[in-house]
């Protein structure tokens, strides 16, 4: 079993209120240095079964139709290493 | 005889027994769809009514897109049926892509619940014919994801063509992008807006307006005269 | 990942000195060998786990029992009661063959560690209590509590909790239509998050909890069963007793509205189709609970095959499923019959649904895992029998100064400019302010039968629409009033309510109730609940108003300092024809404003006594119960006759809080004239009870004053509604705007 | 300047409905192969000055504090590369 991960995000023209909420918060919270905040969606697809080429074109298509909304959003597919990228 | 109009309950679908009492006081036939529907009972008209069809966990609309019942739909919108979106419905459409553009989370980021001043800006279509162009009506909004967005090009078209149906007037209240409220098809046969005509039909319930009613009658005559 | 040898019945009767972590579970040591005795033997993890929860406090009302007995002692003859106390909510009867249920609980402390989903699964939960009566939820109210406006960590859980609670009963489809929003510092680490619900139902359809008939199914359905809340019971998980390992079950559970929406749909589906025989929701102590419960009322026993039920986590042992509070979840009894056509409407809505036991004819509650008994015991003992308490309570040694530091000696504004500038200081603190902010994120309009929504005196919604009944509902509770003397502050809480639903024209006919305290195992809080309920006992039966059911939240308190008492009230009212409903705002200029009941110095916890002097002492007003009668049938008659066009009681903030809100709702302003006998700050600050100011059309002005009169309630001509802002005379004039932008601007600025 | 990323998902042992919701639709849009779907967030954040182990602290601490509700979820912090993933 391996994981796909599928990341969408707004497309950088719309506004992300979410994202700027976020950003507005920082230096209440003491936070400053950073610049721009979006805020997007994660999906972590555990497929079962090799992730190869076939299973990928599939996910991409199902991320296309499904999971992101085009007219909005772009998104990108990856394969997640299986070791948790450090904290 | 009286007008057919199918109402679609998808799991999650919370205006529909409205919807129904609406067409009801309107004086046409409520006829209700189920999402599971392969067919759509050979009415005349269809009303998608609000609420969070699958939680509308994806994105609002997403999900209850690809039910069953969507796909003659879809093939009867295109070929003339009329069809009414009401906010989720209006998702849907927007998801569907039979309305251009889509359908985000409210710039300030809350539900809003409000009695929404809205300008009617089309009489041009089969929900709207019992309105003058250019008539102020008040309809309550009740949403999450009512912020409407579509590309530059997109806009100035609706605009030109006059496909925006309706703008909200003197508070936008989800940021909607030139305040659009709703929008039709080049048609004219499939509209979709945020606000809920179905919770303005009786004097008593609700903000006690019945800004709503001409939707409803309005489909009713173009079908019985039809 | 079953601990070997697995903890049967018969491992349990050979191994009696295998010792348990009871007190990790929260049982006390007498408790512990009660249940020994009760089963003759040690119990198993399971029965352990059972007995835990169902004997916490927050299930078992150990503390509070002995008190709340009164509701039932004292309970007024009433026959609109249709099912009193004890069931998942009350039933009363609304006429016309209707019956409605409603109750209110809390959900406090989730709400303080996660507010989104600890408001969100508070509204999953009443809503099922309601839906388990058989009645089509109508509408939700949502009485909160939170620390000082100014903390930052109320900034944190107020917007959460609202959108917990919107996000939830919006998804659901429920008209929010009432409740309340008070802000004070002794709340800070620990809101109170209570949620109430309404619902309707024709008196045929009522159901109860109860597992009657040998062979009935009991079918479990809804969401899986996750390791939701039972942080407790993974003790038990562990490999051996002793070996506690801490565990990664998490306390906070995360509501699935839409999963509920289902369960609303396929459940009164089957209720219509008459196939269920009994049913339970799944609240706190899950399984535990639904189970024994359903046996306990039933004629028979029940065996539960636990391996059936359907699992969101596979190594969740069967202590945890016992006790997992997973949200959404159902228990109904059916006859063998009618288990396919429930099944098959559980599939038409895609909810799971698993045949998970059968009654028997036995009377015990049997439990099978892996084909081996893990639970045999008499469900009564469970359900039914848990400790009682009779907690030590004494009067604070600090009540008597503060009843003595009397708010009527503060200084008093001296000029007609302080007054004014006091008036607007009102209007704007958070506590008077308007909710807008907050309650514009809730749906009032859903389901199409809202006929009033907050800002109204009460929420009211149509329950038919060819004769146009209508129930009204609103709640109050005022935890400064209770704080300085909480006999009167539970009446006063029940009284304001009382008063909320006949202003709008309903007839109240019942009482449901939360409420929230602090440690129960200190005695100055114990001594408050007590007078809290004796209070609410009392008034309830002098009002003829019966407690239909509620809830308790104690322990609401940070080290030693516990919240105020905050006895939350809910009343229910009917209404004949909504047509007749009185709104609160302003209709038409040059309607003749008259003051009913009378007014005295009364400032002991008042809202100008906070505001102005952030003071707290003395004495809470007056109550005088009949009065309130009285109020409210004169109220009720001036609707149903046509007389009054608005109307608004009078509770915190006094008078001028009143007018102001009457007038900004209906956008029209007010010249008042102060009455004889009064000063003008008395007249708009006083907060003494049993009062409503009322709007009649000039054509009526007769009619209204011979009914006053007649009846012996006192109504003074105070003013008439007229232009565009509030005019004192001789006194200040405010703006209408001046004051919109003082009542409306407070909760954005606070929290947007 | 560099590219954060925080991404938040719910703990595996918290009911994750929206995950759910994506999942019991893949069947209906002919997808199968996908034994289960978790929905997160995703955060980028544009971080001014260099990404260095001070700068990581700060965002892991903000993510803790506010980003993420660690009763609830669990997140991680990965420093983006500055060429996109394939999509
Ligand atoms: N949290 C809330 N949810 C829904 N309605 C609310 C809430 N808080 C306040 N309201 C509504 O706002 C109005 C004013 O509240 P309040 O001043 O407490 O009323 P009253 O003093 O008449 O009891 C009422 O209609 C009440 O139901
Ligand atoms: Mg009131």
């Amino acid at each position: 079993m391996a994981r796909v991960v599928v990341d969408v995000m707004l497309k950088p023209e719309i506004l992300d209120p979410q994202g700027q909420a976020v950003q507005r918060a920082l230096p209440r919270l003491g936070f400053d240095g950073i610049s721009d905040v979006r805020q997007g969606k994660r999906f972590e697809l555990e497929v079962d079964g090799p992730v190869d080429e076939a299973a990928l074109t599939r996910i991409h298509e199902l991320a296309e139709s499904f999971l992101a909304n085009t007219v909005i959003e772009d998104f990108t597919v990856k394969v997640e290493e299986v070791t948790e990228a450090a904290k | 005889m009286t007008a057919r109009i199918g109402v679609v309950t998808f799991p999650g679908s919370l205006d529909d027994r409205d919807t129904q009492r609406a067409i009801r006081i309107a004086g046409a036939e409520p006829v209700a769809l189920w999402h599971k529907d392969k067919d759509l009972k050979q009415v005349d008209a269809v009303v998608l009514c609000g609420g969070f069809s699958y939680g509308d966990y994806l994105r609002a609309g997403a999900i209850a897109r690809f039910s069953p019942v969507m796909e003659p739909l879809i093939e009867q919108a295109k070929a003339g049926l009329p069809v009414l979106g009401i906010c989720n419905g209006f998702q849907i459409l927007t998801e569907a892509h039979l309305l251009p553009g889509a359908m985000l989370g409210n710039d300030h980021l809350h539900f809003i619940c409000r009695d929404q001043k809205l300008r009617v800006e089309s009489a041009n279509t089969a929900f709207t014919s019992d309105f003058v162009a250019g008539q102020e009506i008040h309809i309550p909004l009740k949403n999450m994801d009512g912020r409407y967005v579509a590309d530059a090009r997109t806009l100035d078209m609706l605009e030109a063509e006059g496909r925006v149906v309706f703008r909200y007037l003197d508070f936008n209240p989800n940021g909607s992008l030139r305040d659009i409220a709703g929008i039709t098809n080049e048609a004219g046969n499939v509209v979709g807006l945020m606000p809920h005509p179905e919770h303005a039909v009786e004097p008593l319930i609700g903000t006690g307006r019945t800004d709503g009613l001409p939707f409803f009658t309005s489909i009713l005559k173009k079908l019985v005269n039809a | 990942m079953s601990r070997t040898p697995l903890d049967t019945v018969e491992h349990a009767a050979a191994t009696p000195d295998v010792a348990l972590p009871w007190a990790e579970l929260g049982l006390k040591k007498d408790e512990y060998e009660r249940i020994v005795e009760i089963l003759g033997r040690r119990p198993t993890g399971a029965e352990l786990a059972m007995y835990s929860v169902m004997w916490s406090e927050h299930c078992s009302y150990k503390s509070s029992k002995v008190h709340l007995r009164q509701f039932g002692e004292k309970a007024p003859q009433s026959d609109a009661l249709l099912v009193g106390i004890g069931e998942n909510a009350g039933v009363v009867d609304v006429g016309q063959g209707y019956a409605v249920t409603f109750k209110v609980e809390s959900h406090n402390h989730p709400s303080y560690v996660e507010p989104y989903q600890g408001a969100a699964t508070g509204v999953g939960g009443i809503v099922r209590d309601i839906i388990a009566m058989g009645a089509r939820p109508v509408a939700v109210v949502d009485p909160l509590r939170f620390g000082a406006p100014d903390h930052p960590d109320t900034k944190r859980v107020l917007p959460g909790v609202v959108a917990g609670i919107g996000g939830y009963g919006n998804c659901l489809g429920l008209p929010n239509i009432g409740g309340e929003v008070v802000f004070d510092a002794c709340y800070q680490g620990n809101p109170l998050v209570n949620a109430g619900c309404v619902g309707v139902m024709r008196h045929e359809d009522i159901h109860l909890a109860k597992a009657s008939g040998a062979g009935n199914k009991v079918i479990l359905y809804g969401a899986r069963t996750g390791g939701d809340g039972i942080g407790g019971a993974s003790i038990l998980a562990s490999e051996t007793f002793d070996d506690a390992k801490p565990s990664k079950r998490p306390a906070v559970q995360v509501g699935d509205p839409f999963q509920e929406k289902l369960l609303i749909e396929c459940t009164l589906e089957a209720f219509a189709e008459k196939l269920v025989v009994g049913i339970q929701d799944l609240g706190a102590a899950g399984l535990s609970c639904a189970t024994s419960e359903l046996a306990s009322n039933g004629s028979g026993g029940m065996t539960v095959v636990l391996d059936d039920v359907p699992l969101r986590d596979s190594t969740l042992s069967p202590e945890e499923i016992l006790m997992s509070e997973s949200q959404e979840r159902m228990c109904a009894v059916v006859e063998p019959g009618k288990v396919d056509r429930f099944l098959q409407i559980c599939e038409k809505w895609d909810v799971i649904a698993t045949v998970i036991g059968e009654v028997t004819d036995g009377d015990r509650l049997e439990i099978f895992w892996h084909g081996e008994k893990i639970v045999d015991v008499d469900p009564r003992t469970v359900a039914h029998e848990g400790p009682t308490y009779e907690r030590p309570y004494a009067r604070p040694s600090w009540q008597d100064a503060l009843q003595a530091d009397d708010a009527g000696k503060l200084p008093r504004p001296e000029t007609a400019k302080e007054l004014k500038e006091q008036v607007l200081q009102l209007v704007a603190s958070p506590n008077q302010a308007s909710k807008k902010w907050i309650t514009s994120q809730y749906d009032h309009f859903v389901q199409g039968n809202t006929v009033l929504a907050q800002p109204e005196d009460s929420g009211m919604i149509r329950i038919d629409e060819k004769t146009g009944l209508g129930v009204a509902i609103a709640t109050d509770g005022n935890g400064r009033y209770a704080k300085l003397d909480p006999y009167k502050g539970a009446q006063l809480a029940l009284a304001e309510a009382y008063r909320n639903v006949a202003t709008t024209g309903a007839k109240p006919l019942a009482v449901s109730d939360c409420l929230n305290f602090g440690s129960p195992e200190d005695p100055a809080v114990m001594w408050q609940f007590a007078e809290a309920v004796r209070g609410l006992a009392d008034a309830c039966q002098q009002l003829g108003t019966p407690v239909t059911g509620g809830n308790v939240s104690l322990y609401n308190q940070t080290g030693e300092a516990a919240i105020h008492p905050t006895p939350v009230v809910a009343v229910l009212g009917v209404i004949d024809d909504v047509a007749r409903r009185t709104p609160v705002g302003f209709q038409e200029d040059g309607q003749l404003l008259y003051l009913l009941g009378d007014t005295r110095e009364e400032f002991g916890g008042s809202a100008w006594s906070q505001v102005v002097h952030d003071h707290l002492g003395g004495l809470p007003p007056e109550v005088d119960l009949e009065r309130e009668r009285l109020l409210a049938e004169i109220l009720i008659s001036a609707s149903r006759d046509g007389m009054i066009d608005s109307a608004h009681d009078l509770s915190d903030g006094g008078l001028i809080q009143a007018v102001v809100e009457s007038a900004l709702l209906g956008d029209k302003g007010a010249r008042l004239v102060v009455p004889d006998g009064l000063d003008a700050f008395t007249f708009l600050f006083s907060e003494s009870a049993g009062r409503a100011i009322v709007a009649v059309p000039r054509s009526e002005e007769v009619r209204f004053n011979d009914m006053c009169g007649a009846r012996g309630l006192p109504a003074t001509r105070i003013g008439v509604v007229d232009g565009d802002s509030v005019d004192v005379q001789g006194e200040f004039a405010l703006s209408l705007q001046e004051l919109r932008e003082a009542h409306e601007g407070t909760i954005p600025a606070l929290l947007a």
